[in-house]
């Protein structure tokens, strides 16, 4: 029997403001599950702290709503002591970027096989509104006393550098867009991130859905908008790294794509590469029976509860009459 | 002293951090175990990598040794920083062996000799008239009774290499260590083969090297006993059939080994000392023995970015059913704070083995004390079940690292096995630890669910509201049991609530899994008691063996004294120590910190105050002579109230 | 009920987040206040940004007030929600103001109602056999004696759209909340002009905004005086002249304002609820008037990216000289233990101000609960010096504010000031600030160096040994002054050691300055004692204005208890709490969390064990008549030994 | 009169194993205050820890040994409260990228006008020679049991996208040209980093000093080594952002650069970026006389010790009878 979109539903009252873009990436989440047919005990949904942190309440797999900043270590521990679970890791600007960015850059470096969705409003919602990392310098949104006195982080570009295998990023008004950038990711092999555009309607009056819509930018001669919003497939750019030797000309690439801002922004796949072994398989190299034997599942007592590991070995060493 | 004392004295060796000095006293350690005597070691060191003053303290006797005590008997040494550090702590009738060209050099020629120890050497040699030099510390031994062994290494070594027909040779002096040793064995009268077979046993990665080593270590040996013969030196060592199945354990390893028994299949840390051997030696065996023939298991050991991210993934992996544990220190423990109140609110079993070092802050990294019992006791905001056990000795490190595996699974909390510097990194001969005596207690778990798991909608109910405060647990990825955790207050399905009903009733199931774990740990877990006597000592941890060791040189004088270990640091075991402390004439608070943890805690939640209070904080952890001397003063009803104990160097 | 209740009662206004709940209740409050009253407020909400239920509650007299009751006199609503969350509460003669439009709907049509809340209120509709809609519970209400006060807001915004010509203005539906104020002013014969003056205050920044709530709230008032003239309800409010100098102070400012009388001039935070609003006003008021005409002072406040960062970056701002600040809640704290230590060892004086709300964990983020002391007293390894004081009202916190800076200056170590939700998200009519009534104490400083504070080499010593464990500070940049700090054991220069002589002499400083403040410290700022009589409450914290207010009902009745406010937490001040104790029959621990942590506190110094505990912990603070009926039931013999006290919706 | 470079030394014994690249960057410190003349008092040296968290004891400026990871934070919040002073963090990398990830990103978003030196040894020293995070993956030296399982960071890249306005990396045995890059790093109007390539002979018997003077890379015709380092000025490349417009051709090339490893390791300026207004003159665009009466120096009291803030304005709001 099919799964439908409505098995991946809770019945949780979803309790983001009206217009909120969570809506639209919550969704994309349970169309790509519903899509890929994943059984929804097979999936669990990591999420950090924030408006953005509720998510897992509202998607019927295995929820875990982690602490401000830690979803990353929560999510990489759980993928790599049961590699067979599909583990998605979601959570706001402030909580990847912000507060967990140290996380950020070491989960690169890893490169676990998991996917990581940000929700990204440049703003921390559930706090009422301060400045996340990726508001840019100089802006006043609605709730800040005075304009940002930071600059912004680049999530694509440091995704890239932190070694991040496949980077993209998605919009939450184009649910279908990011529901296929989402499968794509889940069927990356290595650590996947999505930064996605999201409005806050309560608390970002800058970059509103009608700013992404260019409705401040209209053309002088169509005399219509000029979304902002461009797909990075429709321009023939390709982020793939089909061999090892292209990187510099990709990462230069990406750069220079996501440092687009201001009139155009891309959205689609920036950057995949899956020539690095995946943080499992490094895993594999030392333990050769790991993926088939890991440690969620491994065997540890006997039916007497009597514990089967054997020191012996170890203990041998330390006989005093050996 | 005219009598020959056989099989029991105080071995100190000493040298600069990376000069050898450890495997000069493993060599020592396991020669003596091998010759079938007992030994009780431990290792001093500097926060340095190389250079730093380090000495490593080994005591042997022919009866069990948990302790060490301050008297040196035979200081072995090549350089002439550990002759400056220790001279004053070798007995009459002791032996200072010693690199007799290092004679001349002054104190203040040794950079590594800091200014308030400089200060106090300085101090003591003019006092006596003496120069401030080695021949000055020299003398001031000998004055005292102390008998003097140089050793011209440099020489030897030179020998050595003609002999071998090998100049380079002469050139190998990190071989010096092994030839202090040597020295050592040799005024001992030690078995040369038990020697030798201790020396290839230390270095069998490296057959060369162990032969050489060997080779060097008979060439002095024979140096030794010619130039040394008729010496007055009466101490001697020796060999007798060792007893079956002991073991020479190491305080790196029993917490590891206790690991792999328990089942513990992911272990995270972030490198600190000194817990990261307790991670470096699963990492370095991650590939497991079973009983099952043929088949393998694994450690999957994850050195993390942080320790924040080393209890997060830990929890992450605990959460699939993984046993899954972090080893780490104070600074690191600081930072799992937050973590732990995550594992406690969402019911996640998760060992942290925490390996206490002298506080506060980086404090005396590579020292020791007891100084995290409030904290791990505390720390976290807010309320939340958790268990707090405390090991010690290395022996019971290794049992109750499986046994607090079972506890955190059995009552789904965070556990904190309270570990620390002196454990990690002594050694001592034991009993070889029997695997099997713990048995697994994955504590209350479900893998099918059936309706009655489930609520009003459908759902699995982790959290579910019963008489019994612990609610089955299932892992990530089992079918029919989707359940969510979150750190926020939740439902029995785990989302999130505000209500202050639910609230109240799930802080009651939480904090009544405690009521129930005070109520099924056995008393042996909880608190031990070894003898009897008006004067009862508190004590917990890695004091033990002092106190234990003091205990029967007090006996052997007709003084009684009983000795109170608690193990069971929280939820605490009010009731059990009640009856213990029961007749006491007088409580005596015995511990590594500055203000006393356990005294207060032991007044809070028993109402008694100890009558009077021994404590040490300098870093260096107690000796049976300290623990002896300070109780005696209390048998004479000339003790403060408090006494600081301050021995070690 | 047939007299009329002038100038005491319980008002209640309660709408969905964001729909305004809080200016209408400020302008509540602000009216009354202006209007000579006296007025406790204190707001509830969800971790939510809109939708979710809040409400405001306010307690007005003629007398002062320092807490809420549980019963509502006048409920003011424009939801159906709200009907549905406290029509249970309202008093027999009290008010429900109501939308007439949602009285059709169905409690299941309210998602935002939780199912634990929802299943209750079915309950209680059920039982009386009523309609499971707010007609159901509003007839539930009359049927106790509650008058409705039905109103059709938005026909009346309609009639106020068509008087004003701008049919506009009937969409302006986010007015409702001043309206169904306005309609509780109406019924209540609230004096208009004050009250009109009340909204153009709260809503001055915005002129317009501002006129047209004051013609609808207008509007509002005629169609309430004309259709419920005659009614029964006999509660009212009358203004008076206001007393001089009283001011309305919000729970959220005052510690802001304090730090700027302080002189703090660097706050670093991380956001989180309930302590940003600490930093942002700091923020929002960085630039600072000063006696001195012509000058400004300003406040330096730095977001961080978390808060290790926050405390790290405000050491090392104190290193300089500026008074420096953190603000944060239970999991930021968490956060924080190993900075703490840092500055503990080294002597910085820094302020962390510590906003508690309902843990463990996330917990109830908005939520009110006293859960962190043993934390807060406990929280780093190792073991250094701190302060720790506890503000008990919003005036006590303005005052504490200014002297945990003097305190953290003079004693040089971090200070832990307590405050929690209750405290933030409460406002209070009470006597103006005074600025100048605490002094600046920046403690010993040196900002000349002369020879006597130098070493043998020449060097400052920072950390000088002497009979006085306080050692002048001197800030980076002094010129002749330079020296280090680290995190490891200190020379008297600052600089590494690992020597156990010295190691002991500096365990001994830094915490020998506890002593010292323990006899400095005045008495005021360690207990408070009210009152007296043979029961004696031992509290802590915001739960002062609940005891202090059931203190004066008790002493109607004739019941005369003693309150026992502790302040200094930490160190502890044993003998002073000891001679407050002296001669208690019977002693009370109260506080708002689940294992009564000042209990084992005042256990573990004093050896006293309450006989009761009263506590509470479902995240809602404590009401003048919970402690008021659980004091009796102790008077009265019938209490057991722990009373959980659960009301609060 | 003239400071000397022994002004800059304290007596303090240094433990330091024989050979260790932190001795050069040692050097190199108290050379360029040295040079500057920069009167000690006016300077402090903070650090991290671990082997390189014990050169300010060594150094006699103000010395601040702060927490594991935690430098930058520190010494942000001092130079922000007492903008005069000099203000130089150290580290190692353990230190400023593994633990201290989340603070280094955080630190480039600020700008603060100031000198982060990295210690670039690829171990954790202190603790007995674990992968730090720049060893790069697969790497095996003679502490770890097991080839290194994480990818390296790349700390220049990550300076770059972090918001880095200066960005730089030395050599420890070069140490005149290290000097150099130090005086540059202090004279440079912003956040400065400079990575220096630190052998540890103890820890990393890969990267060695002979490594990176290319003893196992023997030219096959002139049977020279070939030398690993190479200098970026030498070679014509130039890192200034002359114009904010050149910022992504100025971004790629030295991504480019960042990535050259193995065979030839660049040292010298990789990027310095002036345009980005600091973080000081951020707040002294809010608060007008921040750089004349910074929070260190404000007068907060008047000689009877009553505070001189004066909160009537905002008292006044709170007055009942206003
Ligand atoms: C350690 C810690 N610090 C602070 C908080 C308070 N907090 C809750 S949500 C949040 C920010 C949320 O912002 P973001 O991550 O951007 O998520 P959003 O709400 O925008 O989805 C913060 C700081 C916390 N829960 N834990
Ligand atoms: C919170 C915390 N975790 C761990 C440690 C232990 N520790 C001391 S030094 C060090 C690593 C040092 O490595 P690195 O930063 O590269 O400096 P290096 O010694 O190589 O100069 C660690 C992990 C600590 N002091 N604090
Ligand atoms: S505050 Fe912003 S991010 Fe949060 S729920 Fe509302 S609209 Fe969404
Ligand atoms: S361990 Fe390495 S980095 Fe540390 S002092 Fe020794 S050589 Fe230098
Ligand atoms: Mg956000
Ligand atoms: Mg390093």
């Amino acid at each position: 029997m099919a799964l439908k979109l409505s098995d991946y539903k809770t019945d949780v009252h979803n309790d983001w403001c009206p217009g909120c873009g969570d809506f639209g990436i919550l969704n994309a989440i349970q169309m790509a599950l519903a899509d890929m047919q994943v059984p929804p005990y097979k999936a669990t949904i990591f999420s950090g702290i924030g408006c953005s942190g509720k998510t897992p309440h509202f998607i019927r797999t295995y929820g875990i709503h982690t602490l401000h900043g830690r979803v990353l270590p929560f999510a990489q521990g759980a993928k790599l002591a049961n590699p067979d679970l599909e583990m998605i890791a979601v959570g706001g600007d402030g909580d990847g970027l912000g507060i967990g960015a140290g996380h950020f850059v070491s989960a690169g470096r890893r490169n676990v096989d998991m996917v990581y969705i940000i929700f990204d409003n440049a703003v921390y919602g559930l706090t009422k509104g301060q400045a996340a990392p990726t508001l840019k310098l100089g802006m006043k949104t609605k709730s800040l006393p005075q304009p940002n006195v930071n600059n912004s982080v680049n999530p694509i570009a440091l995704a890239l550098v932190a070694g991040f295998t496949f980077i993209a990023r998605g919009y939450s008004y184009d649910v279908r867009h990011l529901k296929d950038l989402i499968k794509k990711a889940v069927a990356h092999k290595g650590l996947a991130f999505i930064d996605v555009q999201q409005p806050c309607p309560t608390y970002n009056d800058i970059n509103t859905k009608e700013w992404y819509q260019g409705f401040d930018n209209v053309d002088p001669e169509t005399h219509k908008a000029m979304p902002r919003i461009y797909k990075l497939e429709e321009t023939g750019y390709d982020g793939v790294v089909h061999d090892p030797s292209e990187i510099n000309a990709e990462m230069a690439q990406v750069i220079e794509k996501s440092n687009e801002w201001d009139d155009k922004i891309p959205i689609g796949i920036f950057y995949q590469n899956e020539h690095v072994p995946t943080y499992q398989e490094r895993i594999a190299a030392r333990i050769p029976d790991y993926f088939a034997n890991p440690p969620s599942t491994q065997q540890i007592a006997d039916e007497n509860d009597k514990s089967i590991t054997n020191i012996d070995r170890l203990l041998s060493d330390l006989k005093v009459d050996k | 002293m005219e009598k020959t004392t056989t099989n029991s004295l105080s071995w100190v060796i000493g040298g600069a951090q990376g000069s050898g000095v450890d495997s000069a006293a493993n060599i020592f350690s396991r020669a003596c175990a091998a010759g079938g005597l007992e030994i009780f070691g431990k290792r001093e060191y500097y926060s340095n990598i190389k250079g730093e003053h380090s000495y490593f303290t080994v005591r042997v006797s022919d009866m069990p040794v948990h302790s060490h005590v301050d008297e040196i008997n035979v200081l072995a040494s090549f350089d002439a920083e550990t002759i400056f550090r220790h001279f004053e702590d070798v007995t009459s009738g002791g032996a200072i062996i010693y690199d007799s060209d290092v004679v001349n050099t002054l104190l203040s020629e040794v950079p590594t000799v800091d200014d308030p120890a400089a200060v106090r050497i300085r101090k003591t040699l003019e006092k006596t008239g003496l120069a401030l030099s080695v021949q000055g510390a020299l003398d001031h031994a000998k004055r005292r009774g102390v008998i003097l062994f140089p050793v011209p290494f440099f020489h030897l070594l030179q020998e050595f290499a003609q002999k071998a027909n090998d100049p380079a040779l002469s050139k190998l002096t990190r071989m010096v260590n092994v030839m202090a040793l040597s020295a050592s064995m040799a005024i001992l009268d030690f078995d040369n083969e038990v020697f030798a077979k201790a020396i290839q046993f230390i270095f069998r990665a490296k057959k060369k090297v162990a032969d050489l080593n060997v080779s060097a270590a008979a060439h002095v040996s024979n140096y030794a006993k010619a130039k040394f013969a008729g010496s007055d030196f009466l101490y001697r060592l020796k060999t007798k059939r060792t007893a079956q199945d002991m073991i020479i354990a190491q305080g790196s390893q029993s917490s590891a080994l206790g690991k792999m028994v328990a089942g513990c299949r992911f272990q995270t840390y972030y490198p600190i000392t000194p817990a990261s051997d307790d991670s470096e030696f699963l990492e370095a065996n991650e590939i497991l023995d079973l009983d099952s023939p043929g088949k393998k298991g694994s450690t999957v050991v994850v050195q993390t970015e942080d320790e924040i991210a080393a209890i997060a993934m830990a929890i992450g992996s605990a959460l699939t059913g993984a046993r899954s544990a972090t080893a780490t220190s104070g600074p690191g423990f600081s930072l799992m704070a937050e973590a732990l109140g995550w594992a406690g609110i969402n019911e996640v079993p998760i060992v942290v083995s925490l390996y206490q070092r002298a506080g506060p802050s980086t404090g005396l990294p590579t020292r020791h004390e007891q100084g995290d019992l409030n904290f791990a006791i505390n720390a976290g905001h807010g309320e939340f079940p958790r268990i707090v056990l405390a090991s010690g000795d290395i022996e019971e490190s290794f049992y109750d690292t499986i046994k607090v595996f079972n506890l955190a699974d059995r009552y789904q909390m965070p556990v904190i096995h309270m570990l620390d510097k002196a454990i990690a990194n002594s050694v001592t001969t034991c009993k070889n630890f029997d695997p099997k005596k713990i048995e697994i207690d994955r504590g209350s778990t479900v893998t099918q669910i059936t309706d009655k798991d489930k609520g009003a909608a459908g759902n699995y109910l982790r959290f579910k509201l019963s008489d019994n405060p612990i609610s089955p647990r299932v892992v990530l990825g089992t079918k029919d049991a989707i359940f969510w955790n979150t750190g926020d207050e939740h439902t029995e399905e785990g989302h999130i609530t505000e209500d202050p009903e639910l609230r109240v009733q799930m802080m009651n199931k939480r904090m009544n899994k405690l009521q129930v774990a005070l109520r099924e740990i056995p008393d042996e877990d909880k608190v031990v008691a070894y003898g009897s006597g008006d004067i009862v000592l508190v004590g917990w941890g890695s004091t033990k063996g002092a106190i234990i060791d003091a205990m029967e040189k007090l006996a052997s004088e007709g003084v009684k004294i009983k000795f109170v270990q608690i193990r069971l640091m929280s939820p605490f075991p009010t009731d059990l120590l009640h009856s213990m402390l029961k007749g006491a004439k007088t409580v005596v608070d015995i511990e590594m910190n500055y203000s006393g943890q356990l005294g207060s805690l032991v007044r809070q939640h028993t109402g008694i105050e100890a009558d009077y209070q021994i404590v040490k904080f300098n870093g260096r952890p107690m000796s049976l002579d300290e623990v002896y001397n300070a109780v005696k003063r209390i048998k004479n009803g000339d003790a403060p109230r408090r006494q600081v104990l301050k021995s070690g160097a």
